[in-house]
């Protein structure tokens, strides 16, 4: 379904000058509008934008990568896309200080998208923190083709739930879980992934979030017929494949494992195939 | 109207213009070419390859730094069978001039690889990148001893005879670096690739241990600037005639002429990349304008200028 | 609520907080002290003295560049006698405790200043600044020179007697830094200061000549932290009961604090002061709320703290 | 009258944050009126600021000096100074885009400034380029003190003469003069002050410009009894005094060299004791 080993860059990427269209607050992220033209129809869910930060004479010599959360076309100011950014450190900051009217030096669409399934399933989107950003333009699409599309969103506090209104029309249901307890159920968003997979209620997962949690899906789904396609989040340094810095021991049909990189063989893998124990291991051993 | 030639060579291999890739940081160079046309450069540098291939280091592989970041990639790559079988031709069919680096973790590999690649054709030059651990030497990094630096490059040039040229890539991270390039030069070294990253740490804060998983990484981008500078302006005024392929923190056609004025020959562009993927196109572009607004009418008479006489 | 300890001890030295001015970045002190108590930083490290008065290197004597800037001042100083009988009077009134930086051309001129400096009271310890050239042999830096530095440290050792504590300081440009560390300390240093500038030149794209009247300069700032970061580290393996005085680069608390993490007892702010005058005290507050919040106790918990087993 | 070898740091100094009250094109300048508050009252002509650029995560260490041109207390503002910047490479490039509003670092007043004398005498003012700056300001004091006040400026071309309507009132008489004849007389600024020299019209000469400049200026009234104070601009670090990369070869009353630091013993200093031959020269002599 989803076909991993791409191993290439994304061919519709290019490098252009996007400007803000809007840049407004949410919970603790920032929502920011991009107008991007044309490219707009190249953007699926999963694809990836990657940003210059810091202006002219930055210290910060590398792209930050943003999931792209959804897409339009507006009639005023033609393609955008949305992204959901959490001022975190430096290039997020200043990401998030941009004012309407900013231009920004982007490369994009990069990346795979998640797979689309050609015939009507029952599909579990999954989302941990700003994670959820690509799930509601990925809802859109599963609803199109006739999924029943289910959401489950956590985050430690309700502040980082992203989960906007017109996105929820996508959902046929949304359940949201904070560790903190201060929005939806208290807990973590994977506890209630077993019964329902126990329930037969999911044919196939799509998630996005931290990578433990990708992990933790990975593992209650091992076994069972269950597609999980995964969004992972590797620190990237170039973001067009040309660095080796992002990748992931990923297993082949074949069970060899080969370091992939996420951001051109992802960052939408497939969770069964990527080996979550040896991440960030030490294996210096020949292929 | 007069011509400018932007035209350079390294030993015996000539190139349009002395505007390079830098290995390892252009992968097999398709990742590029979504961005521009191969064959509009001097010439893509591949990443080095070893006679088997390897994972590398574990992740996480980079840290950003002030103006630079650390890399412990590890050489992960496919080997040279899968080297010359697939990413070659590759190369080859877009019509790009190819510089292969090798990497070797004894002599003997470094010659073994010299072996393998000295008959085929399509490539332009070979950059022998001796900033790896020595299996033999406790890890002692080829570059960082200059009896092994020369053993390197010994055995290299006797393999591949006197046809292609050997670019011999030496590390910054020596007491003595005049003396290294001397050796290398002295056993057949026909150009020097100056310089390979600056060996650093970042400290995580957070887990309060280093934060790559190698550990050390090296350092490259605009922070090491001054350093490459430094190192081509030192090694030129001791090797005048020995052509050098400079880098280190190059991003603008400014930067690149300085490196030009140190006396590089060419210039690699690596880090600025993955910023910036069109960066190779720029750093070309400005730099012929820069050399044409200072009245020069080929880029060899700017090579070394810095070091002309008072007049 | 549990009290911090915030200080710390460089051999038999012992002061309240860990964060001292760099050598030649806070003059004699003054000029600071309009921004800032002295008495309130660990210690003022002085420009380092020679024998001699001294003009120093011609202008320009810097360039910036990305994230750094080069110097060549050249030692630029009054001499041993004004230095005694001006500046460390001035700084002991200050109540600030001094750490006296000495460099020299010869061995013979380290051990005179040793001489002049052991019986001088107000003295917390000294400083031998060895990244000078050896006039003695061709000029080499005698830090980059395992043989000189031994016998520079060992002239001072014996001149000074046990009282005072010797902090070395060493040059990162060396292929083998924990062995010229060993070196030293075999002889008498007490403690060892981490690093000296890294050698850089810069182009000047107008004369197209180097910029500097020194032609090469050393590179300082947040582009040569990684740099500090790892030869703090390596040297900390080596000889982890040796005290390291860190320094490069730092410009904040979290700066400061990777430095110690990864070995360093104290951590010396240069170049930061010239971009921000209370660079000292803002690295100063930010690093005891960083240790707090990560639950130490004491600043001496965490030094090295990098270094410990995995669990 | 001007008291050199002040060795110290300007005792006024502080380091604050500045907003930027405006920011206007002037010719090929700008202007910047910095709020200061009470700061004001110790900004003397000859002071200058020293400025943070290049925002948050800027790649320049460095501060940026600039002369203080004009100070003013203003009832909507408070203390105000202006600057005159001219957009060379990033850090002033960097100031020159700063709107109304922004927020900046600095550290003011620094430096010597410009002695005033005490009885009325013919005072010869000469500004370079935006060397010009501070001279408006040493009129109107020096006018107060019923100097007589000649004003010469000079630019390669017409857009770097900086003289504002209000400034020259301060001055008996301006004259302008551009290397391209396209603004004042055809000429260098220089070219009219042996005829004054000689025409016993100067007591004392006030400049600020280029290196080159000043030292001209020096040559012109060797041997004669007219006092040169000139702001030098030499190339700083810190600007207060700490690196020593801002020296000078200047002599003392014995005639004894020592390379002074411009930050702390200038700008301002006496034209006929710096040893303009020595700078930039090797000598590596002990003194
Ligand atoms: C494929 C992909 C999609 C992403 N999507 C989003 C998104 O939709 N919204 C969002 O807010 N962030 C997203 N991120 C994380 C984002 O790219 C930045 O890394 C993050 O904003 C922190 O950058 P900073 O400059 O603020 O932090 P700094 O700490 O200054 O960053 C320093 C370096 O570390 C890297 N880094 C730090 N944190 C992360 C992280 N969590 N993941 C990867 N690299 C990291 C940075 O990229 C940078 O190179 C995504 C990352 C990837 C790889
Ligand atoms: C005492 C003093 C007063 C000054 N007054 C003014 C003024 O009123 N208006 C104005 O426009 N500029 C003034 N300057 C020059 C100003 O400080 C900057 O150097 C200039 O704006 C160039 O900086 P940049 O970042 O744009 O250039 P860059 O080329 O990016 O600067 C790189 C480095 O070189 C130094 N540098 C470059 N050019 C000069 C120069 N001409 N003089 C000294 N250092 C230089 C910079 O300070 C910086 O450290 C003054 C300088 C000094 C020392
Ligand atoms: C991610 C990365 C991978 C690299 N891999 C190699 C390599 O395989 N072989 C090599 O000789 N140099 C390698 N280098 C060093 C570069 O070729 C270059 O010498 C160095 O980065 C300095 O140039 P820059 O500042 O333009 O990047 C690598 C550098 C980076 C950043
Ligand atoms: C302008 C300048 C002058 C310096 N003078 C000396 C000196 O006299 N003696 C010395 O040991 N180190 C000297 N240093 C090196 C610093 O003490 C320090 O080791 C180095 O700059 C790295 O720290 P930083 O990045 O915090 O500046 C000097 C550095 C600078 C920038
Ligand atoms: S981020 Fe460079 S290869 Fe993936
Ligand atoms: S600029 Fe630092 S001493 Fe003058």
């Amino acid at each position: 379904m989803v076909k991993l080993l791409m191993s290439t860059i994304n061919r519709s990427a290019s490098q252009f000058i996007a400007s803000v269209v809007s840049n407004k607050r949410v919970g603790q992220y920032h929502q920011l509008i991009l107008q991007v033209g044309d490219i707009v129809t190249f953007c699926k869910p999963g694809n990836f934008i990657a940003i210059k930060v810091g202006g002219e004479s930055s210290r910060m010599i590398l792209r930050r990568a943003f999931a792209i959360s959804r897409t339009s076309q507006s009639s005023s100011f033609g393609g955008t896309i949305e992204l959901i950014v959490a001022p975190f450190g430096s290039g997020s900051s200043w990401l998030c200080s941009q004012p309407e009217g900013s231009e920004l030096d982007v490369v994009t669409p990069l990346g795979t998208a998640f797979g689309i399934p050609t015939e009507p399933v029952k599909a579990l989107l999954v989302g941990g923190g700003y994670g959820s950003a690509p799930l509601f333009g990925l809802a859109e699409v599963l609803k199109l083709r006739g999924c029943k599309v289910d959401m489950l969103l956590g985050a430690s506090t309700g502040g980082k739930i992203y989960a906007p209104m017109e996105g929820k029309r996508s959902a046929n249901s949304l359940r949201i879980y904070t560790e903190d307890g201060s929005m939806g159920e208290k807990g973590r968003v994977t506890d209630p992934i077993w019964a329902l997979v126990q329930d037969n209620a999911v044919d196939v997962i799509y998630s996005c979030g931290p990578m433990p949690m990708l992990a933790a899906i990975s593992k209650l789904v091992e076994g069972t017929d269950i597609v999980h396609q995964c969004a992972v989040e590797e620190s990237m340094a170039c973001g067009v494949g040309v660095c080796m810095t992002c990748v992931l021991p990923v297993a082949n049909d074949q069970g060899q494992v080969s370091m992939l990189r996420s951001c051109i063989d992802g960052p939408v893998m497939d969770g069964s195939l990527v080996q979550w124990d040896l991440v960030g291991q030490v294996h210096e051993v020949h292929q | 109207m007069t011509t400018f030639d932007f035209s350079t060579t390294l030993g015996s291999a000539w190139f349009p213009t002395p505007i390079f890739t830098a290995s390892g940081c252009a992968s097999s160079g398709k990742e590029l070419s979504q961005f521009f046309d191969l064959k509009d450069i001097g010439a893509v540098v591949t990443k080095s390859v070893m006679s088997k291939p390897r994972h590398g280091r574990p992740t996480p592989r980079m840290a950003e730094t002030p103006s630079g970041m650390l890399n412990s990639i590890g050489l992960q790559g496919p080997g040279i069978d899968s080297f010359l079988a697939n990413d070659l031709p590759w190369l080859i069919e877009q019509k790009s001039r190819v510089i292969v680096s090798i990497a070797g973790e004894t002599v003997e590999e470094y010659a073994t690889l010299a072996r393998r690649i000295r008959s085929v054709s399509g490539i332009s030059a070979v950059e022998v990148n001796i900033s790896c651990p020595n299996v033999e030497n406790r890890g002692l990094v080829f570059a960082c001893d200059p009896d092994a630096s020369r053993r390197v490059v010994d055995g290299v040039r006797k393999t591949i005879g006197g046809e292609l040229p050997i670019i011999v890539k030496l590390s910054p991270d020596v007491t003595n670096l005049p003396e290294i390039a001397a050796g290398v030069v002295d056993v057949g070294a026909d150009a020097l690739a100056l310089i390979n990253t600056v060996l650093g740490m970042v400290i995580n804060l957070d887990t309060m241990r280093p934060h790559l998983g190698g550990k050390t990484g090296g350092l490259s981008g605009p922070a090491i600037r001054p350093v490459a500078v430094r190192a081509i302006y030192q090694v030129h005024a001791a090797l005048p005639k020995v052509p050098i392929l400079g880098m280190g923190g190059v991003s603008s056609g400014r930067d690149a002429l300085e490196l030009i004025l140190a006396g590089a020959s060419g210039v690699s562009i690596g880090t600025a990349s993955f910023g910036n993927p069109t960066a190779l196109m720029q750093v070309q572009h400005e730099l012929k304008e820069l050399l044409v607004a200072r009245g020069f009418t080929s880029l060899s008479a700017a090579v070394g200028f810095a070091h002309r006489e008072e007049m």
